[in-house]
């Protein structure tokens, strides 16, 4: 009897996600008696998650690892899950800790954190304006990391954050807010969009105004959305982890726990190639530093996700 | 009065009975439906009849369905409201900055119809006291009561809400019953008796049919217009209170995009989208038939979007059957 | 009858043979033939639902004939669509005024076959010059450019008469074209007529007035439940013969008024003003009494009786009801004191076509056939059962909806929705406008019926005859204001249209 | 003379639309320099082109919902032919999604036409059919700028005489509606059929295939757009331009077309589009938080569509002649 791991993603068809099933089909290949159920709504609603959640429990699948649209409004479904004897883990973007049973982070929030404004501050040896284009106004991480950010400002002398803007990660909105970042600011240097599909939209804009060169576009972003936008140079640099990983380790950690392991402050859980993750006191683990592409690797990342 | 010298004939109150009546009906047709996708979900998939699952799967429409009802005798009295989604969110947007200044569950449930209402009564007062197209007007509710909650909540999100309020979105009244879906079922009957018993009913389809006429007839129709959409904001935050407990949490975007399911739902049901005509037993039957559909594929763990294509389908087809069957008989009969 | 020609022997212009149509339970037309020719008028008459208006739209190209043919220049054809109509030479001024209110006069003169430039674009200049050159001839002298829903009624049929002329028809149709018209205009559109005759143009004529029919027509043709029953020239047959025709009996053409003891008032109306439509309107309404409102159309009667019940606002007056003041905000109000309307334009303020007879009958009884709001079902039946076979309804079930009556019987059921509220005073706004005469009659039986019980009645009404024939007293309106009163011993037609037109009160004037 | 100007609704419009630039230039001069409104301008192209084919559709008194998802359909398809064949010359693309467009419209037109499905219904049903298709066409996958090739990202930011070739096309496409609605048979007959119905049968205006061509029409446009959204964006996937109907919908409305039908020009259309462009563009500009956005284009449609209907309100007709006078 296999055993059913579902991978309940934001919304269906976004690269990320995508890219997060290969490595979940990955582990159920490795791991023999899996059978991976790859769902999630049509858009980035809590809605949305909670019915296709409540079609899963029906089902009696045995584990769900989710990455949710909204850290509370999950958790009345997946406490019935869980209460089902449903293993329920949250990963990328998480769960109040009574929702799930363990969440595992991509990486650290303060290494991510870290990570994006330095990358704004490595191509701006003398400093100047940068601002911050979020993602939905709803998603839970963008906003954690831009926080941990803003911690760790101090440590770059020169860098001002002067806006923060959110694109609602809509192309359109993403491209205008941009726009009106580029009007308003006429000292701009850099862009950090720790979203990828603002990341993208910034870098279109920036492009279509003629400020390549003048402002560096950066955050977090996909390599085969970004390839062209280093080329170019609107982006010198960006950085992602790896969502085949991710996936891969969440579909691991479910399949530990199914297994009989058990998900508490402390614990070691095995992730297969990825070694093995600590929780900490919330439960929460994280898998791997954030990995920077540029010019030199981008093209070869681009063919992967 | 006695008789004038005219020769009174008799005609008749009805020429069909009762039975070929229902036969002809919208809801036989409906009920067609319902039950092959019941049957075919049965079939499809062996988790379906399940008492539990079955409970479950009410939740995918018994909110929408509350607001249907109301929407359902707004359309048919020719109008239209499509910033009911939009005071789900204002309304569960008032409820959580509420929970913030610690209020407790009587008073959240009073705040969220009171929301309901006060958005209904805006949209009231523009459309029946300012005289202007409600398709316009609501579109501009929807955006404004959705922008209020997003200036009030921005990319943050209202939790917290106590224990006890959990209840009506949670909460189950016997065995697998719910409380959203015993609501429901109340909620049915109630507005069957309101549209098909009673003289407000009446005056609704009198509304649809010819408002001018109606107004003629001693219809008072600004207020029954009114009234309706009172009625739609204060079932919109009945179904923030349901959702907003069923979420545990309050963002702005919640519901997004539920205006047009509801008005599907309601067309579905066989109401005239253009006033007029329509009964509250077609929108329950559609209601069941669009639950049943998103949870029968659910199951079968085909994406959402694929089931938004077959309630499109099924909501033209549904329409041009009747039509084309009509067609086709006539062409044989020639 | 000027210039009587000799028809018979002409070619008719167009000619229709063997036409049926039905539709869902009604046979609208069933087997008719009808012949029209150049230089010739024909009378078209027959009771309401007799399928005159069916038959227009048949030679319109708006509806399709179920078996039959129409014959143009020795052709058989039939007319798919509109347009076809007007390519073979039809054009037609229909019953209901159809046209667009958005649109100028010009434009809605020329709309569809509007004069174009070479690259095939509009050609608005030679648009607007030509439609001030049909306005002309159809006796109208307005700017062609300003919008039509600027216009009152009256002008919008000319302007309606003007875009029959724009097509260069053959045939011309006129489906009761009078009915909105007044004494003038109706002059005109005679000389018209008689122009088009000339021209050689076939006109088929549409009317329920008899004097008209015998000034104008030439040949008549009766329609009876959809068949043919009579046709031949004017000249040989008395209005007698046609009634007979019509309803295949005797129709007392005498107005049935009742002499009726005129009790103490029932209805004072005094002072009574609105900003922009009337002012200083006072009068006394007595307990069976009938009393006529007369005027041009738009002399504002319709817009005085409808701020009475509530729909527009007076700024200054006051109703006194049985002694004691009344302020009535809305129909509904009205009703409940006993005050009701039967308004005027019946598909639109009447009747709710797409709603069951009962319904219709029951809607503004509905305290009376429900308890506690909820309905009672078989006491609304009851009520419609009365009412409708007291006006002598002819319907196949009181569950059929009401747009699938002829327009008297759509009347009967309207007349019948307002007296089951069981009013005081009654006001009926034209009330036999475009009904046939035997449903004429019934309903002026039945008026002379209610003041008799004691009921008080006043009726609106453009028809001389009438006002004379049922009315206790008539108040004349011209212009917002009361221009005469006159006692039924007073009534002549003559000081009746003096009134109306201004005459009178000129010579009041002088003789002061 | 100038109390008749401002009842005017175009008029009206323009002198809101520069009281809203010269509001917003108090706070940020710059907003209003011409560079700047050259790029709202620019920004708000889409929007007009989409807005000149729903105002044909609801002058016939119909509806178009699935504008949005049309432009998504038609600009994916652009995307996918480009991705595939990187050779194909652009305006065979452009031409490719104008005709998908169209044959999307003719569905929608069909069934108004054939079937009398009212309008909302059908365009409800297809608004959500269209994305669906979009799914299933490419299972949910993005195309992505690197995917594209550069001649399909270039032609709308083309410059021509100062100007991006994405403004140009929308002022070709105003000038085409503007003959079409005013000087053809075609335009004139969609104020007929939407201002009343039953009359435009009389006037042997077939009412249905009106409406079929309003929507082939809308379609078309639907379709260009789709193309021009997805290159200027450089990204195509299910989600784009949703909720954008209503926007659509709102610069109609802006702009003085009534929902009702037969009232409307394309002055009007293009003026509502800006007054939203406007605001759109100049909020993130004076730092009004993008939350407030909703809430202000909300309040502005209200407004609209108030100040919309006071000047279509019937005047009372002046029978007395004393008041005529006055
Ligand atoms: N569209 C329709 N659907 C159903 N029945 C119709 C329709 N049009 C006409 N009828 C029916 O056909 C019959 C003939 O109607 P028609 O309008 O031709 O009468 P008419 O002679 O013009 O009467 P009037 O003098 O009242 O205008 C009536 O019984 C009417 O109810
Ligand atoms: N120019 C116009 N604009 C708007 N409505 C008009 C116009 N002319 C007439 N009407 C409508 O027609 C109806 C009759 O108008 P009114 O009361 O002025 O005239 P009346 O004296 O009753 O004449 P009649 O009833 O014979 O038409 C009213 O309901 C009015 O609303
Ligand atoms: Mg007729
Ligand atoms: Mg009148």
């Amino acid at each position: 009897e296999n055993k059913k791991i579902a991978l309940v993603v934001k919304a269906l068809g976004i690269g990320f996600f995508e890219a997060a099933n290969k490595g979940a089909q990955e582990a159920a290949k490795e791991l023999g008696d899996v059978e991976i159920i790859y769902t999630g709504p049509t858009s980035t609603t809590a809605e949305g998650q909670i019915e296709v959640i409540n079609s899963l429990i029906a089902q009696k699948v045995d584990a769900i690892a989710v990455s949710a649209n909204d850290t509370d409004a999950l958790v009345p479904a997946l406490k019935k899950a869980m209460d089902r004897g449903i293993k329920v883990i949250s990963w990328d973007s998480g769960v109040a800790k009574e929702g799930r049973l363990m969440h595992l982070n991509p990486s650290s929030s303060p290494l991510i954190g870290n990570m994006i404004i330095k990358l704004a501050a490595d191509n701006l040896p003398e400093g100047g304006d940068v601002a911050v284009l979020s993602a939905s106004a709803t998603a839970t991480n963008q906003n954690t990391w831009i926080a941990e950010m803003k911690k760790v400002q101090g440590n770059y002398k020169g860098i001002n954050v002067v806006a923060t803007v959110y694109g609602d990660d809509l192309a359109d909105k993403s491209y205008r807010e941009t726009q009106g970042l580029i009007q308003s600011h006429p000292n701009l240097k850099a862009i950090i969009a720790p979203t990828s599909v603002g990341i993208v939209a910034a870098a279109q804009a920036v492009t279509d105004a003629g400020k390549i060169g003048q402002i560096n576009v950066t955050g977090l972003g996909l390599p085969s959305e970004m390839a062209g936008h280093v080329k170019s140079g609107a982006s010198k640099s960006f950085a992602i982890w790896n969502p085949i990983d991710l996936g891969y380790s969440a579909t691991m950690i479910a399949y530990d726990l199914i297994g009989g392991a058990e998900a508490k402050p402390g614990a070691e859980l095995k992730m297969g190639r990825m070694g093995t993750v600590k929780l900490d006191d919330n439960n929460e683990g994280a898998m791997a530093d954030p990995f920077v592409y540029d010019a030199s690797n981008v093209e070869e990342f681009a063919k992967i996700f | 009065m006695a008789h004038a010298q005219l020769s009174p004939r008799n005609i008749p109150d009805r020429l069909e009975g009762r039975g070929a009546r229902i036969m002809k009906s919208w809801e036989a047709l409906l009920i067609v439906v319902a039950t092959l996708i019941f049957l075919g979900n049965s079939f499809a998939s062996p988790y379906f009849l399940d008492p539990w699952n079955l409970s479950d799967a009410t939740f995918n429409f018994t909110e929408k369905a509350m607001i249907a009802f109301a929407m359902a005798l707004v359309i048919i009295s020719g109008e239209i409201d499509l910033s009911v989604a939009s005071i789900i969110a204002l309304a569960s947007t008032a409820m959580g900055y509420a929970v913030q200044l610690g209020v407790d569950t009587p008073a959240l449930v009073a705040i969220g119809l009171g929301v309901g209402l006060a958005c209904g009564a805006l949209n009231g007062l523009l459309i029946t006291g300012l005289g202007l197209p409600s398709i316009v007007v609501t579109i501009g509710t929807m955006s404004l009561f959705r922008g209020l909650s997003f200036i009030i909540l921005g990319d943050q999100a209202f939790t917290g809400y106590p224990e006890s309020f959990a209840w009506f979105g949670q909460g189950y009244v016997w065995w697998v019953f719910s409380f959203e879906f015993t609501l429901f079922v109340l909620l049915a009957v109630a507005y069957g008796v309101l549209l098909h018993k009673t003289n407000f009913g009446r005056a609704v389809y009198a509304i649809g049919n010819n408002q001018t006429a109606a107004l003629f007839s001693g219809v008072r129709v600004a207020r029954v217009k009114f009234t309706l959409f009172l009625l739609t904001g204060l079932m919109a935050g009945l179904a923030s209170i349901c959702l907003t407990s069923r979420l545990g949490s309050t963002r702005p975007s919640i519901a997004l995009g539920w205006e047009l399911e509801v008005v599907t739902m309601v067309v579905l049901g066989g109401v005239n989208i253009l006033g007029g005509s329509g009964t509250i037993p077609g929108v329950v039957l559609a209601a069941l038939i669009m639950g049943m559909v998103t949870f029968g594929f659910g199951l079968l763990n085909v994406p959402g979007i694929v089931m938004s294509i077959f309630i499109g389908l099924l909501l033209i087809s549904v329409i041009a059957l009747p039509i084309l069957w009509r067609r086709a008989r006539r062409r044989l009969a020639h | 009858m000027l210039q009587e020609k000799t028809p018979s022997r002409a070619k008719p212009a167009i000619t229709l043979e063997g036409i049926s149509k039905s539709f869902p339970g009604v046979r609208a037309l069933s087997d008719v033939s009808l012949a029209l020719y150049p230089g010739s008028v024909t009378a078209l008459i027959g009771e309401n639902g007799a399928g005159k208006s069916t038959l227009v739209k048949i030679l319109t190209g708006i509806y399709q004939p179920d078996s039959g043919v129409i014959r143009v220049a020795d052709s058989d054809t039939t007319f798919p669509t509109a347009l076809a109509a007007a390519r073979a030479g039809v054009t037609a001024i229909h019953q209901e005024t159809v046209l667009f209110d958005e649109l100028s006069v010009a434009e809605n003169i020329f709309l569809g076959h509007a004069p174009r430039n070479r690259f095939g674009l509009i050609d608005w200049k030679k648009l607007n010059a030509d439609a001030e050159a049909l306005l002309h001839r159809a006796g109208a002298d307005f700017d062609p450019t300003i919008r039509l829903r600027d216009l009152g009624i009256a002008k919008k049929h000319l302007v309606a008469i003007a875009r029959a002329l724009s097509v260069d028809a053959q045939v011309v149709i006129m489906d009761e074209p009078t009915a909105a018209l007044s004494h003038k205009e109706i002059h005109e559109l005679y000389a018209l007529i008689e122009r088009l005759k000339a021209d050689g143009k076939a006109i088929l004529f549409i009317s329920h007035k008899f004097d008209e029919i015998f000034r104008i027509a030439d040949r008549y043709t009766v329609f009876r439940d959809g068949t043919m029953v009579g046709e031949g020239l004017i000249a040989e047959v008395s209005q007698d013969d046609l009634v007979r025709m019509m309803v295949g009996r005797a129709v007392d053409s005498v107005y049935p008024k009742k002499e009726v003891r005129i009790g103490e008032p029932v209805l004072t109306v005094s002072g009574y003003r609105h900003p922009t439509e009337f002012e200083d309107i006072n009068f006394e309404l007595r307990r069976g009494e009938i009393l006529g409102f007369y005027g041009l159309v738009g002399a504002g009667r319709s817009e005085f009786m409808q701020s009475l019940i509530g729909i527009t606002h007076p700024s200054a007056g006051a109703v006194k009801l049985d002694g004691e003041v009344l302020v009535i905000r809305s129909p509904a109000e009205a009703i409940r004191a006993g005050i009701v309307y039967v308004p005027e334009e019946r598909g639109r303020q009447g009747a709710i076509i797409g709603m069951p007879i009962f319904q219709n009958v029951t809607l503004p009884s509905l305290s009376h056939t429900s308890r506690s709001g909820f309905l009672k079902l078989a006491d609304e039946f009851a009520l419609a059962r009365e009412y409708t076979s007291r006006l002598d309804l002819r319907a196949a079930s009181l569950d059929q909806d009401v747009g699938t009556l002829s327009g008297g019987n759509q009347q009967k059921v309207v007349i019948a929705k307002w007296l089951a509220t069981k009013p005081k005073v009654i006001i009926l706004d034209e009330p036999t406008k475009g009904i046939d005469i035997g449903s004429k009659a019934a309903v002026h039986a039945f008026m002379s019926e209610l003041a008799a019980q004691g009921l008080s009645v006043i009726m609106v009404s453009s028809e001389i005859p009438e006002i004379m024939g049922m009315s206790d007293r008539v108040i004349v309106m011209r212009e917002g204001r009361i221009a005469g009163r006159f006692e039924r011993s007073e009534l002549t037609a003559e000081r009746l249209v003096r009134a109306a037109a201004g005459i009178e009160t000129q010579l009041n004037g002088r003789a002061a | 003379m100038i109390a008749k100007l401002l009842k005017n609704r175009e008029i009206l419009l323009v002198v809101a639309v520069v009281v809203l630039l010269a509001l917003i230039a108090l706070r940020f001069p710059a907003f209003v320099a011409p560079f700047n409104l050259a790029r709202v301008y620019n920004d708000t192209s889409i929007l007009i082109i989409l807005a000149l084919g729903q105002m044909a559709v609801i002058l016939t008194r119909c509806i178009d919902l699935s504008m949005a998802a049309n432009l998504a359909l038609c600009g994916m398809v652009a995307a996918m032919l480009n991705a595939a064949f990187p050779g194909l010359p652009i305006p065979l693309i452009i031409l490719a999604a104008m005709a998908l467009g169209g044959l999307l419209g003719m569905i929608n037109g069909t069934l108004v036409w054939k079937l009398d499905i009212p309008p909302i219904v059908v365009t409800l049903g297809t608004l959500t059919i269209f994305r669906g298709l979009i799914f299933l066409l490419t299972d949910g996958k993005w195309i992505n700028a690197h995917e594209m090739s550069e001649a399909f990202k270039a032609l709308p930011r083309l410059d021509l005489a100062g100007v991006p070739v994405l403004s140009w096309l929308s002022l070709l496409m105003v000038c085409v509606m503007f003959l079409v609605m005013s000087r053809t048979p075609l335009g004139r007959a969609f104020y007929a059929v939407g201002g009343n119905p039953h009359a435009a049968i009389y006037t042997g205006i077939d009412v249905g295939r009106t409406r079929f061509f309003a929507y082939c029409l809308s379609g078309t446009l639907a379709g260009l757009s789709g193309y021009l959204w997805v290159s200027r964006y450089a990204v195509a996937y299910v989600d784009i331009a949703a909720g954008f109907e209503l926007d659509i919908i709102a610069a109609c409305v802006i702009g003085g077309i009534s929902i009702a039908g037969g009232i409307g020009s394309v002055a009007g259309a293009v003026l509502g589009a800006l007054f939203l462009g406007v605001i759109k563009n100049a909020l993130p500009v004076i730092n009004i938080s993008p939350f407030a956005q909703m809430a202000i284009s909300g309040t502005v449609i209200i407004i609209a569509v108030a100040v919309n209907a006071r000047a279509e309100r019937r005047k009372g007709r002046v029978i007395l002649r004393k008041a005529e006078a006055v």
